[in-house]
Formats: C-alpha cells, sequence, structure tokens
C-alpha cells in the first residue's frame, strides 16, 4: 500500500532520525502481517512521533493545570495577606495531588432521573475539547509543535464553540432547576464572548495572514516584533472577553456560590467535578497560550536568533528550542497570573451588566478595531511602509514605528465610539443612575448640573 | 483526485459515523439525544470535508452550525420542557412519510449509480496542469503554515466573484437578527417601544 | 321675425327659475306668479311683434317668389324628374331675378311663405334610401334641424295660446293661493308653456314631436300635481298612457313621411304633397303602395285623436279634471287638446289627398261631439260636465277640418279657447267659493250663486251664449260655419254631408242643453250648497288639509278676488269680440271681410277644392243660422224650465229613460270595455313571459351549484398537518427526480457538445501580485 | 423484442469482459470517488427527509432539515473537490455555496426556534400534528 505524499504530511513535523532507526528494528519482531503493508518511516512519522509528543504535552499540561490550582490558591492567599496551602508536602506543593485524590475517592453521585448517558457525557466532552486545543499549540521552534495544521486559529475557534456543548449537557443532565438555569447563563456567556474573540482574532489575522499558530509566530519571528504593540486595543478585548469565555473572575457568575450555588456542576462530584474541574483550569491554560501566541509572539523572544547565531552550529537546534519553550512558558505563566490577579480584586458582575458588556462594549469595540487595523494597514501600505512577500509581511524600523503609534492612537476613536453607543444605557451611566433614583429615596444632594429624573 | 490509502480508510470511517448518526438523530426517542446525534453527524462531516481538502468549510461548519446552530437547539431544547417520546416514532402507524423519503432517497441513488455504468461522472480527464497543482509539494523552505492556499483562495473567491451573494447574505442575516429581536420581545417591552 | 326662436325660451326661463331657485331662494308667491306671468306675457308680445312682421315679410312679392321656386323644385323632385334633392343644402335661396309670375289668379296670389329660423343641427343623419310611395329608390339625406318655422297657421296660434294662457297664470295665482308647492305649479305651468310653443313652432314633424311629448309630460305633472289625491296620480297616468297610445301613430307616421318625402320639414312635405295626385277613396287605399298619404293620414289622425280625446282615446280628459282648475282650462280646454287639430290643419294637403282619412276625421268627429255631449247631459261633476262639452267641441273642430273647412275648424279652436277657458275659469272661482273647504265640485251642492258671484255669473252667461252659439257671440260665427260646411262639403257626397250635418245641428241643440243645465244648477235655483259634506260630522277631506270639524252652518259663497274675476271679465269680453274676426263672407255676402279665412289662406292647399268666388249675401245660409239659433233657443229654454222651475222633472225624467240615463251616466262604458278587453289580453300575454325568466334563473342556478360542489372536493386537501404538506412536497421531489431528474443530470454530467471552459489554475498563489 | 434482445447481448458481452464483481468491489473500496459521497449524502438526505416527515416535535424536525441541508453541503463540497481536479466549474464555487447554505441555515434556525419559542408560548405544545388550526 503505497502511501503517496499528501498535504497531510507536512501538518505532522517529521520524527527524528533516531526514532526513525529504533522503530526499523522494531519491525524486525512484529509478525509478517502486521508490517507487510506499512512502512517504517511512515510508522515513525504518523504514528510513534506523534504518540510521543501528545504524551509529553498531556504531562506538561496536567501537571500545569494542578499546580495552577495551587497557584491560584496560594496567590489569593498572598492577594489577602495570608500564607495559603503550606501543609502538604514541602511548602504545600502536594496539595494539587492531594485534592486530586479526594476527588477520586468521594463517592460519584447520579442525580436521580438525571439521563444517565447524557449526564457522564458533558465533562468529557468539554474536558476533550479542552484539551484538542493543545495539538495545534507550538510550544517551541520548528518540532516543538505536535502538529501545524493550516486553519489552526479556525480549529481552536471551533473547538472551543464545541466546549460550550459540555456545560450545556451538564447542567440539562442534572435535571434540576439550578444547574440548568446555571448552564443556560455560563453557555449564553461563553457564546456571547466567543463571538468577541473571533472578532479580536480577526483584527489580528490583518497582520499574521495565516491561521496556522506556527505561522503566526514564524509571522512574528520575520518581523521582529509582537503583534501586541500593532494591535494593542485588540490585545485588551482579547483579554477580558478570553476571561469572560472561560467562567473566571469578575465573570463567573453561573457558578459563583452566592448566586446559583455550584452553576452547571452542582449535582457533579468526585470524579466527573474534577474532570469539570480540570477542564476549566485547561481552558485557562490553554486560551493563556493563545493570548502568548497570536499577541506575545509565542515561544519567540526578539533577541532569539541574534543569541542561536552566536551558538555552535550543533547546539543551535536545542538552544532555540530550550529558549523558545521557556519564553512560552514565562508568557503563559504570565497571563495566567492575570487571571489569579483578577479574579481576586474586582467584584462580580451582575448577569445582565455582563451581558451587556460583552455585546455593547467588547463586540463593538472588536469590530471598531478590525476596521480601524485595516484602515492603518491599508495606510500603510499605500505609504510603502510595509511589503508583502511571498505572502509574508516585511517591514522596515519606520514601518513598525507607525504602526505601533497607530495602533495605540486607535484606542481612542474606539473609546468614543463605545462612549457613544452606550450613552444612556442606565447600568453603566453612574451620572444617568445618579438621575433616574427617585428624590424621595434618595439623601445624596444634586450637584448643581444635574436634572432631577 | 481519488481518496486513496489512509484518506480512503479515513472516509469509509467517517462515512460510518455519519450514517449511524444520522439514523439515530432522526429516530432517537429523546430530542436532546438527537441534537447530540445531529452533532456527530455534522462534526463527521466536517471531517469529510477535512478529506476533501476545504479546510476552511470545515471549520466554518463546526464553528458556525455545531457551536452556533446546534447550541441554539439545545437552549431552545432546555426552555422547552419536551417530554421524550413514549414510542419508537419509527414505527408509527403512518409509515407513508418514510416509504416516500426511501423512494426519494432511492431516486437519487438510482440517479448516482446509473450515471457511474454509464462511465462515471467526469468525462474529461483532468488536466496536465491541473494533475500538477494537485501532486505539487509546496516547496519545503516556504514558511510553515502555507501548505494549502485553501482559505486564501476562498477568501480571494468570496470578494471577487461571490460578492453579491456575499452582501446579499449579510442583508439576510441582518433581518434574521431583527426578526428574532422582534420575536423575542416579551409583552411589556412590546407596549413600551411600539 | 327671428324674433320668434325667443318666444318658446322665455317660459322655459320661467321654469329653471321658478322650478329650481324659488324655494331654495325662498321667494313669495307673488314673486313666483309674477315671474311666470311675466314670462307667459313676454312671449306673447314677442309673439306678437314677429306675427305683425311676418305678415308684412308674406306680402313681400320677392319671398313669394322665392318660395313659389322652392315649391316647383321640391315638386319636380318629388315627382322624380328632378336631380336627387338634398335636404341638407337646401338653404334660403335668394329669390331668381325674373319673376315667374305665370300665373293668372288675382294680383295677390296665395302662396305660402314659411319664414324657418334654425339653431342648430339636432340630429345629423346619413343618406338614407326612401322607400315609399312616387320617389322610392332616391336617396336622401336625414337631418334634423332644431328650427321654428312662423307662419299664418303657427302664428295664430302662439297668438292666442299666450294670451289665453297669461289669463289663466294670472287666475291661478289667485286659485292656488296658499298652496305648498306654490312654485311647482308654477314651474310646470311655464314648461307647459315652453313645450306647447315649441309644438306649434315646430318647423318639422320632430320638433312638434318634441314639443308633443313635452305637452304630454306637462299634462301629466300638472294633472298629478296634488300628491296626497291617489286618484289625481292615477288619472295622470292614464292621460300619459293614453297620449303615448296616440304619439305611437304619430310616430309611425313620421317614419312614413321621411319614406315618402325625404325630409321631415313641413314646409317641404307640404310643398312636395301638393304635387301629388288624389288617392282613391275607400278601403284600397289602405295599403303602403297605393294609399300612402291615407296611411300617413290615418296615423297623424291617430296621434291627434290620442292628443284631443277623440272617440277611442278621449276617457282620459274627463279624469284629468282631477288636476287643479286652471290646469284644465289652459292645457285640457285651451291648449293642448287643440295640438291634434292644429297637427290636421298643418297636414290638410295630406288629408285632402286622402279622401278615406277625411272620412274618418269627419266621422269620428261627429260621433264623438254627439257621444259627448250626451254623457255631459247627466254629469253632476262641474268640471266633468264643462270636460264633456270640450270633447264634443273638438269633435265639432275635427268635423270641420274631415269636411275640408280647415279654416273654419281651426277658428272654431280659437274662439273655443276663448270661451271654454272662462267657462273653465269661471267654474274654478265657483269651486274657489261655493264651499267653505274651497273644493267642492257637485253641481248637487250649488244653487243660485248668481246672488253671491255676480261678476262670475254675469260672465259665464256671456261664454254659455257663446257656447250655444247665440248670433251675437264668437260661437255662432265658428260653429255655425262649420255646420254649414259639412252641408256644402266638395269632398264628400251630398247625401255624406246631410248626415254629417243632421248630427251637428242635433249636436248643437243638446250642447245648449247640457250647459244651460250647468248654469241653472251652479247659479239659479234653491240654495244647496249647506247640504254639502263639509257641514256633515266627521267628513274628511280626502286631499291634503283635511279637517274635520263641520263648518259653521252661516257661510255663504263669496265672489272670487279681482285676480280671478280680471281673467274672467277679459276672455268673456273676447268670447264675445273674437266671433266678428271671421265672420263667413257666405252670410255677409264679401261686405264685412273673413280676416281668419284670407290669413290662414296660404296655409290651406286650395289646389283640389278651389275656393268658390262668394257672389252675395246666401239667404240659404242665413235660414240655416237662425234655425240653428231658434233650436239652442228652444233647448235653453227646455233646460231652464226643467231645472228651475220643476226641480224634481228631471228625476222623474231619468227614472222614464232608465236605459238612455244610465248610458249617458255610465258614460257609455267605455272605460270598461277598453279594461277587459285590452288590459285583460296584455295580461294574459305577460304570462308567457314568466317561462323565459325561469329558464335564465335556472341556468344561473347551476353554476352556483357547480362552484359549491367542487369546493367540497378539494376541500379535502387541506388537513392542516404540517407534515402532509411537506408529504406531498417529497412526493413531488421524488416525482421529479424519478421522472424529470435523469435527462437535467445526464445533461449535467455527461455534457456532450459543450466545450469546456479553459483550465487556467486558479489559485490565490497564481493572482498574488 | 428484438431490440430488447440485443440489449441484453450487448450488456452480457460488456460483462465479461469487466473484472470480477468482488474485484470491482475492492476496488471500489479503494479509489473513493465522487459517486461515493454522492451516495452518502443521498443517503443522509433521504434520513432527513424521513425524520422530517415522520417525527412529531418540531425541534427534531429543524434538526432533520440541518441535516438536510448538510447533506446537499457535503454534495457541494464533493462536486467542488472532484471538479477542482477536471478544471470544471470554478472550483470554489462549491465552497462559497457551502457558506451561504450555513448562513442560510443560521438565519433559518434563528427565526424557526424564535417562532417555535412563541408557538410554544401560545401553545403549550410544540408537536406538529397539534398544530392544526389551519385545518379546513
Amino acid at each position: 500500500m503505497m502511501m503517496t505524499q499528501g498535504p497531510w504530511m507536512l501538518a505532522l513535523s517529521a520524527s527524528p532520525k533516531w526514532l526513525e532507526s529504533l522503530v526499523e528494528r522494531l519491525f524486525a519482531y512484529l509478525p509478517a502481517w502486521l508490517t507487510s503493508s506499512l512502512a517504517p518511516t511512515e510508522v515513525a512519522d504518523f504514528i510513534v512521533w506523534p504518540l510521543i509528543q501528545i504524551g509529553v504535552m498531556l504531562v506538561v499540561v496536567l501537571t500545569a493545570v494542578a499546580y495552577l490550582t495551587l497557584a491560584e490558591r496560594k496567590v489569593s492567599a498572598w492577594i489577602q495577606v495570608r500564607v495559603g496551602p503550606n501543609r502538604t508536602g514541602p511548602l504545600g506543593l502536594l496539595q494539587p495531588a492531594a485534592d486530586g485524590i479526594k476527588l477520586l475517592i468521594k463517592e460519584d453521585v447520579i442525580p436521580f432521573k438525571a439521563d444517565k448517558t447524557v449526564f457522564t457525557l458533558a465533562p468529557i466532552i468539554s474536558m476533550v475539547c479542552a484539551f484538542i486545543v493543545l495539538a495545534v499549540l507550538p510550544y517551541g521552534p520548528h518540532y516543538a509543535s505536535i502538529t501545524n495544521i493550516n486553519i489552526g486559529l479556525l480549529f481552536i475557534l471551533s473547538v472551543s464553540s464545541v466546549g460550550v456543548l459540555g456545560i450545556i449537557l451538564g447542567g440539562w443532565a442534572s435535571n434540576s432547576k439550578y444547574p440548568l438555569l446555571g448552564a443556560l447563563r455560563s453557555s449564553a456567556q461563553m457564546v456571547s464572548y466567543e463571538a468577541a474573540i473571533g472578532l479580536t482574532i480577526v483584527s489580528a489575522l490583518i497582520f499574521t495572514r495565516t491561521f496556522s499558530m506556527q505561522g503566526i509566530v514564524e509571522a512574528q519571528r520575520s518581523l521582529g516584533i509582537w503583534f501586541v504593540l500593532f494591535l494593542f486595543p485588540s490585545f485588551i478585548v482579547f483579554l477580558i472577553s478570553v476571561v469572560a469565555e472561560t467562567n473566571r473572575a469578575p465573570f463567573d457568575l453561573a457558578e459563583a456560590e452566592s448566586e446559583l450555588v455550584g452553576g452547571f456542576h452542582t449535582e457533579y462530584s468526585g470524579f466527573r467535578f474534577s474532570i469539570f474541574f480540570i477542564a476549566e483550569y485547561a481552558n485557562m491554560v490553554v486560551v493563556s497560550a493563545i493570548g502568548a501566541t497570536l499577541y506575545l509572539g509565542g515561544w519567540y523572544v526578539p533577541g532569539m536568533d541574534w543569541v542561536a547565531a552566536r551558538l555552535p552550529e550543533a547546539y543551535r537546534e536545542a538552544a532555540l528550542t530550550l529558549m523558545g519553550v521557556t519564553a512560552f512558558a514565562i508568557k503563559c505563566g504570565a497571563i495566567l497570573y492575570l487571571f489569579i490577579w483578577m479574579r481576586w480584586t474586582f467584584p462580580r458582575y451582575r448577569y445582565d451588566q455582563l451581558m451587556e458588556l460583552g455585546w455593547k462594549w467588547l463586540m463593538p469595540a472588536a469590530l471598531a478595531n478590525i476596521a480601524l487595523t485595516a484602515t492603518i494597514f491599508i495606510v500603510g501600505k499605500e505609504l510603502g511602509l510595509v511589503r508583502s512577500a511571498g505572502g509574508v509581511l516585511q517591514m522596515d524600523w519606520q514601518g513598525k514605528l507607525f504602526f505601533t503609534l497607530a495602533g495605540l492612537l486607535s484606542m481612542f476613536p474606539i473609546l468614543a465610539l463605545l462612549n457613544a453607543i452606550n450613552r444612556n444605557s442606565k447600568s453603566f451611566n453612574l451620572r444617568a443612575q445618579r438621575t433616574t433614583i427617585p428624590v424621595s429615596t434618595r439623601k445624596v444632594k444634586l450637584s448643581p448640573g444635574v436634572k432631577a429624573a | 483526485m481519488l481518496l486513496v490509502g489512509w484518506e480512503a480508510v479515513f472516509f469509509w470511517m467517517l462515512t460510518l459515523v455519519a450514517l449511524f448518526a444520522a439514523v439515530f438523530t432522526v429516530s432517537a426517542r429523546n430530542p436532546v439525544h438527537c441534537a447530540l446525534f445531529l452533532i456527530s453527524t455534522l462534526i463527521a462531516k466536517g471531517a469529510l470535508f477535512l478529506l476533501l481538502r476545504a479546510e476552511f468549510v470545515a471549520g466554518a461548519q463546526i464553528l458556525v452550525y455545531v457551536g452556533g446552530i446546534l447550541v441554539l437547539f439545545l437552549f431552545v431544547l432546555m426552555l422547552v420542557n419536551t417530554r421524550s417520546e413514549v414510542e419508537n416514532p419509527f414505527n408509527r402507524q403512518d409509515k407513508v412519510g418514510a416509504f416516500i423519503a426511501a423512494l426519494v432517497g432511492l431516486a437519487i441513488l438510482g440517479a448516482v449509480t446509473y450515471t457511474q455504468q454509464r462511465g462515471g461522472f467526469f468525462k474529461t480527464k483532468p488536466s496536465a496542469d491541473r494533475m500538477a497543482i494537485e501532486n505539487a509539494k509546496p516547496d519545503p523552505n516556504a514558511p510553515a503554515g502555507v501548505i494549502s492556499a485553501d482559505t486564501e483562495t476562498l477568501g480571494v473567491t468570496l470578494y471577487t466573484r461571490a460578492v453579491l451573494p456575499f452582501e446579499i447574505a449579510s442583508v439576510l442575516l441582518l433581518m434574521a437578527i431583527v426578526g428574532s429581536v422582534l420575536l423575542a420581545r416579551d409583552r411589556r417591552q412590546e407596549e413600551t417601544y411600539d | 321675425m327671428y324674433l320668434v326662436a325667443l318666444v318658446p325660451f322665455f317660459p322655459l326661463l320661467g321654469f329653471i327659475v321658478n322650478g329650481l331657485f324659488a324655494k331654495r331662494l325662498g321667494f313669495s308667491e307673488k314673486v313666483i306668479g309674477a315671474i311666470a306671468c311675466a314670462m307667459v306675457a313676454a312671449s306673447f308680445v314677442c309673439s306678437a311683434a314677429a306675427v305683425y312682421e311676418f305678415s308684412r315679410h308674406a306680402r313681400d312679392n320677392k319671398v313669394q317668389a322665392a318660395a313659389k321656386q322652392r315649391e316647383a323644385e321640391l315638386q319636380a323632385r318629388i315627382l322624380g324628374q328632378g336631380v336627387a334633392y338634398d335636404a341638407k343644402t337646401d338653404t334660403k335661396r335668394e329669390a331668381p331675378e325674373h319673376k315667374s309670375d305665370d300665373h293668372k289668379e288675382g294680383a295677390h296670389e296665395v302662396v305660402a311663405t314659411p319664414y324657418v329660423v334654425t339653431l342648430f343641427e339636432w340630429m345629423p343623419g346619413g343618406t338614407l334610401r326612401l322607400t315609399l310611395g312616387a320617389s322610392a329608390g332616391q336617396t336622401a339625406e336625414f337631418s334634423v334641424k332644431w328650427a321654428y318655422q312662423l307662419d299664418q297657421l303657427s302664428g295664430l296660434y302662439i297668438l292666442f295660446v299666450t294670451f289665453v294662457a297669461f289669463f289663466i297664470h294670472l287666475f291661478a295665482i289667485g286659485y292656488m293661493h296658499g298652496d305648498p308647492s306654490f312654485h311647482r305649479f308654477f314651474a310646470y305651468l311655464n314648461l307647459f308653456m315652453f313645450m306647447m310653443l315649441n309644438l306649434v313652432l315646430g318647423a318639422n314633424f320632430l320638433m312638434t314631436f318634441v314639443g308633443w311629448e313635452g305637452v304630454g309630460l306637462a299634462s301629466y305633472l300638472l294633472i298629478g300635481y296634488y300628491l296626497k289625491k291617489p286618484e289625481a296620480g292615477t288619472a295622470a297616468k292614464k292621460a300619459f298612457v293614453m297620449n303615448r297610445v296616440g304619439d305611437f301613430g304619430l310616430m309611425l307616421a313620421m317614419m312614413a313621411t321621411f319614406a315618402v318625402f325625404g325630409t321631415l320639414d313641413y314646409a317641404d312635405v307640404m310643398a312636395m304633397a301638393k304635387a301629388l295626385p288624389q288617392e282613391p277613396f275607400g278601403l284600397a287605399a289602405l295599403s303602403f303602395t297605393t294609399g300612402t298619404l291615407t296611411v300617413i293620414a290615418l296615423l297623424i289622425f291617430l296621434g291627434a285623436a290620442g292628443k284631443s280625446a277623440q272617440i277611442p282615446l278621449y276617457t282620459w280628459l274627463p279624469d284629468a279634471m282631477a288636476g287643479p282648475t286652471p290646469v284644465s282650462a289652459l292645457i285640457h280646454a285651451a291648449t293642448m287638446v287643440t295640438a291634434g287639430v292644429y297637427l290636421v290643419a298643418r297636414c290638410n294637403p295630406l288629408f285632402q289627398r286622402a279622401p278615406t282619412a277625411m272620412l274618418t276625421v269627419a266621422v269620428i268627429g261627429i260621433a264623438t261631439a254627439f257621444v259627448a255631449a250626451t254623457i255631459g247631459i247627466t254629469q253632476t261633476d262641474i268640471k266633468k260636465a264643462l270636460a264633456y262639452s270640450t270633447v264634443s267641441q273638438l269633435g265639432y273642430m275635427f268635423v270641420g277640418c274631415g269636411v275640408g273647412a280647415f279654416v273654419a275648424g281651426v277658428f272654431h279652436v280659437v274662439t273655443h279657447a276663448f270661451f271654454k277657458a272662462q267657462l273653465f275659469l269661471g267654474s274654478g272661482s265657483v269651486i274657489h267659493g261655493g264651499s267653505p273647504s274651497g273644493h267642492q265640485q257637485e253641481m248637487t251642492y250649488y244653487g243660485n250663486f248668481r246672488k253671491y258671484m255676480p261678476i262670475t255669473f254675469a260672465t259665464m252667461m256671456l261664454s254659455l251664449f257663446a257656447i250655444c252659439g247665440i248670433i251675437p257671440f264668437a260661437g255662432f260665427f265658428s260653429k255655425d260655419e262649420i255646420l254649414a260646411k259639412t252641408l256644402h262639403t266638395p269632398v264628400f257626397s251630398h247625401e255624406v254631408g246631410l248626415a254629417l250635418y243632421a248630427l251637428g245641428f242635433l249636436t248643437a241643440g243638446v250642447t245648449a242643453f247640457y250647459m244651460t243645465r250647468l248654469m241653472c244648477l251652479t247659479f239659479f235655483g234653491k240654495e244647496r250648497f249647506l247640504e254639502g259634506p263639509d257641514f256633515q260630522e266627521g267628513h274628511s277631506e280626502d286631499h291634503g288639509d283635511g279637517h274635520h270639524a263641520p263648518a259653521s252652518k252661516d257661510f255663504h259663497p263669496h265672489e272670487s278676488p279681482l285676480v280671478m274675476t280680471l281673467p274672467l271679465m277679459v276672455l268673456g269680453a273676447f268670447a264675445v269680440v273674437a266671433g266678428f274676426a271671421g265672420v263667413s263672407e257666405e252670410l255677409t255676402g264679401g261686405a264685412f271681410p273673413n280676416y281668419v279665412h284670407h290669413w290662414l289662406a296660404p296655409v290651406m292647399d286650395a289646389t283640389l277644392y278651389p275656393e268658390k268666388p262668394v257672389a252675395g249675401v246666401n239667404w240659404t245660409e242665413w235660414l240655416l243660422a237662425g234655425a240653428s239659433v231658434v233650436w239652442a233657443l228652444v233647448m235653453m229654454g227646455l233646460a231652464y224650465f226643467l231645472y228651475v222651475i220643476r226641480p224634481e222633472l228631471p228625476e222623474k225624467l231619468a227614472q222614464t229613460l232608465r236605459p238612455l240615463y244610465t248610458l249617458s251616466y255610465r258614460k257609455w262604458f267605455w272605460d270598461e270595455f277598453i279594461d277587459v278587453y285590452l288590459v285583460g289580453a296584455f295580461k294574459k300575454l305577460s304570462l308567457g313571459a314568466w317561462g323565459v325568466d325561469f329558464v335564465v334563473d335556472s341556468i344561473v342556478n347551476l353554476f352556483a351549484w357547480l362552484a359549491r360542489a367542487s369546493s367540497v372536493i378539494f376541500r379535502t386537501v387541506q388537513t392542516g398537518l404540517m407534515q402532509n404538506y411537506a408529504l406531498v412536497m417529497a412526493l413531488g421531489i421524488f416525482l421529479f427526480i424519478a421522472g424529470m431528474g435523469y435527462p437535467l443530470f445526464k445533461e449535467l454530467f455527461m455534457p456532450t457538445d459543450r466545450p469546456s471552459p479553459p483550465p487556467t489554475p486558479q489559485t490565490s498563489r497564481a493572482a498574488q501580485p | 423484442m428484438m431490440t430488447f434482445l440485443a440489449l441484453a447481448a450487448s450488456w452480457a458481452a460488456r460483462q465479461a469482459s469487466e473484472p470480477s464483481l468482488m474485484e470491482r468491489y475492492v476496488q471500489g473500496l479503494k479509489e473513493v470517488d465522487a459517486s461515493k459521497f454522492l451516495v452518502l449524502s443521498a443517503i443522509i438526505f433521504s434520513l432527513g427527509m424521513g425524520g422530517v416527515l415522520i417525527r412529531r416535535n418540531i425541534i427534531v424536525i429543524f434538526m432533520s432539515v440541518e441535516l438536510m441541508l448538510s447533506a446537499a453541503n457535503l454534495n457541494f463540497i464533493a462536486f467542488a473537490r472532484y471538479w477542482q481536479t477536471q478544471g470544471g466549474l470554478y472550483a470554489y464555487n462549491g465552497h462559497v455555496m457551502t457558506i451561504f447554505v450555513i448562513v442560510v441555515a443560521a438565519a433559518e434556525a434563528a427565526l424557526g426556534l424564535g417562532l417555535l419559542l412563541a408557538l410554544y408560548r401560545n401553545r403549550e405544545t410544540i408537536a406538529a400534528d397539534e398544530i392544526n388550526l389551519l385545518k379546513w
């Protein structure tokens, strides 16, 4: 069975040489009917090496997720001027293990007349969708991403939208009022903010000019600059909507204890609850990784090539990979820290304010951003500040300066637009609120300029 | 053009999944299960699109269809407390519908096989340069991520050859939004705004 | 002379003003009356001026020559020698220079010189082929113009019509005082005048016909004036229908005249008629081939009989008395009923050439006279009695025309108009003043009114003598001339003349009898007006202002105011004087000129029966005249005796002559005859119509049922189930694919002939700049 | 009758020359060309139609409609793919058409479900056969 060379081949990076020789040696031992139709190289490229990569990625991400829970509790403690878990294991490092074991041991309750299949399926869906995205994330040059498909970003978006299903089914399957309402609310929130994320990504695409994640990092590498400088307003919108997307921090109304008890996963307990829990944190990690790749240059740091060029030829590849991975980890960590930090500083949004923020603030901002960046790009192109050679942009320093300044300046028209749109919307407009409160209940004396309602 | 080797394997797996899910979408008792099976059919189809090298469409299909429309379906399912139907819908007494649907399917199949018999669908053999493009290997030093130009070409097509339908589609969507807003207004809003 | 065109339009203006604006602008009775009388007076003045100017115009030699020239040309055409005559181009041609004065008659040659004023062309028709009579086969242009013709006959008529009408309008102001729809009455009167003048002044048959119908309409409106009286309505309808029956004959006559003469204008028709030979006598003349003129004449007479209430169609006139008295006076005494005589007089050349028609006219005339007179004897209603006297006098006029004495007939019309109008107005004032309610028409409740109404009594006595034909009064000269002419008629044999004379003589006596009976019952004898129903309990007035309280016993009749008595006096005077206008030269032996005779001579055709020059005083005429006067006086004395000296005698006489009395009192059973035969036959005919109606209805119902039935079938498709509809759609798709789909599919995927497009690679890479 | 015999004869001859049924079957398995896709979409289409015709619940009817639409999409892409190689109609028409089908499906679903909710509020039921006010 001859395998013609298809374009898929390149999506999976070729396996290293030692692995191919290893596989050939293995073939000798395997039975003939099995190995007759398979060429050792293909097997190595398409089966063994990806599995190894996936294994590594899973281990890394799972430990990261686990320790993220610990980090969150630690940081929240520090914010509240207390120490946080430091009893289990040295400096509390074993706390995640403890939580994990605790959840495993706990009795796994399925509510009466709940739809068993869907009840069990829901956490799996959300978990799977969270982890699938990892396949596309590049954490290092060349080999350091499980695969590099052409529509990476689109794939991520669609998978995250499928993730919403998990929550909906979770809420519905538990066959009780609160989870159902919680699921409705959180899924509505996720769907609307997902749209916002999509639009911000569109504005980023103007500069990356490709969907594939490696391509995005390569674009920033070729320009030698992170896109956050060009797309600062869209980065802010991205951050806010991402936080909302993962139901965290100021926007975690759905699961908030004071609101709907546990939101969609109140009925879950034990292992299923841990899966939901892991899925949430995995989502957080993934989203921050995307943010890092898209805006903060992924594994690329401006000086990296210069340093690699200094090293001897043999080590250059390994050095690049090492530097890439560390850079990527640091960036993800920074964004995660932002998540956690945001959680303990901002008050929770009321649900209608939350939706209003999504639809009346972030969405218009993203749309305006697309329009502005597009115009800026065309203007830049006309002025000859940016050339696109073979599908990839090339700029010299004047171009970069122009785009950075334009990016920053474009913040103001967006803010003006937002103000115009929400001029008299009740919830945010304090002036409006002050005037609409009936005179009888208002103790505060009106400032001279303001008219009573 | 032919899917051979692994692609054929993938194809047959996905068709099985798609068919299996389609059958259950139609015959599942509980509407939510229908929705789930529909989701799986659509995802299988998305994968089939990938096989047919229509990447953007696959992504769009999953993003819009599964992420948007079916989420909406589930929303509505939850709001409307549907009880799962008592008996298997297929053994309802009026089988005429099934019979006619089968007839339509058979008719299409008949047409397809007949043309297949008479020498396949495409008389003209692919032109030489067409084949070249098909089997062309992207140059190794091209920047990563520029493997197939599907998305770019589609983008170009959308904005050059299909501009009018594009605009009409946008107007259609606008109407849909306005329509649904109107439908969703409750009585109080009705009085205040009309 | 062009004023003649204005004459009819003054009353029309009066009609419009009174009709439309009177009520809306709130004119008072005085104003309305003034307008109406002014209009009639204006048209009288215009017609007088026009007639005077016409009389000088007629004597002008040049005009006479031109008329003679036209007449000769027309006669040539009718006899087929001349070139095809195109009536449309007939304009008033100037008289040729040379005077063709070849006739040997006296210097003053009698030539009809009608003066025609054309307002506009009313009916421009195409060229039609003439089918009847001598000029069959020729083509003629059918063109009817709205034109007025002023000649001696119409001049006389418009003079006496407007004159009498003026006084009747004056009388009506007083009589109709206090009537709620005062303006409506006067509007209709003016409308009637407009129509009558149109009829008389009409230059062609159609114009006359317009007047003819208009007059019929006006009489209908006026008879039915008292809206609340049911019998007024039925009488109006009866009058209108009977007139229509007559009009039917007139219409046929018009069509026939066009078929024969190719034109409807009187001037041309009469000129051409003079050239035609006289038609045979007797039944042979009754076919279109031999006796065309006779048939036309008979049809005209049918029209005239309808309008002037002759034997077959006279029953509407007595019933028409239901209208107000001035109406009866104006329409049913003086003007409308004489229209028939006018038409016959106008068409005298036709009649003279149709002896059978002349005989029928004479016989029917005399019969009507006699029958009406006998019925008049037993009438108790004063107006009905007068109506029957009108019918009999009309009979006399037609006898005059029938025997060829058209001039005598017309002269009797004029005199009759005066004294009959006066009699009616007199009866009006009698009715007005004779009872508390002002509407008592029964003579049985009159009596000895002469003490209370001296003027009315005096003036009515004048008319009595006039109608009875006593020597100095108008009636004598006109009626005796007719009787004289019937005796010496050149048209028929001597015996026929004698028989007609005898009947005429007898009727004259009967007329004298019933007229004096009327006068005695009203003015002489015992006062009976207190026994009238007004004084009885519970007497409810049938029309309008019914008041139930019995009038107080000390009522006595009162004289009418001046506005009513003035016309009486004037008309009475004319009843006396009018006679001398037409004294027969037989009596005076030429010493005293017969003005009417000379005035109307040009209109009357003297070719067949030339005038006999008068030798001297014809003593036999005097003998006959004296006999008739004596006979009238005897009958008056008898009437006086019966009704004043011995009032119980008539009752006994009635018992003895029971059959005669009932015959006369029941109006010769003529109404019953019509009801049984004519109306009955018509009812049977209408039964047949029901069948046709049934068939048509059933066809229509069939379609309705069809629609309903098919809808039942198609309704079943609408099951309401969404999925059924989807099912049908699916079926459709299947059929489409199985049936239609294949060729489409084949064409799509196995394109045989289409060239495939150029295989340019379509990748963005290639398109990249 | 004669033509029928001639046809049968020619058919038999052709059959003889063709490879055996089994081989063709295996060959078919290996090579997947457009017709396989069409067959698949035909089956899914007819299943969807069956669903529309049979199911009582309107939402499931909607889903079956979506199913039919996706079958159509599959056809579009299949032809786009196989035409792309034939240089026939411009290859990407199929893709564009699919996108527009998805747009329409989205619009239809949004409005349809809105209507359904309104219907549910009034009628308390979303069974197709209970909503038959238009019944004659």
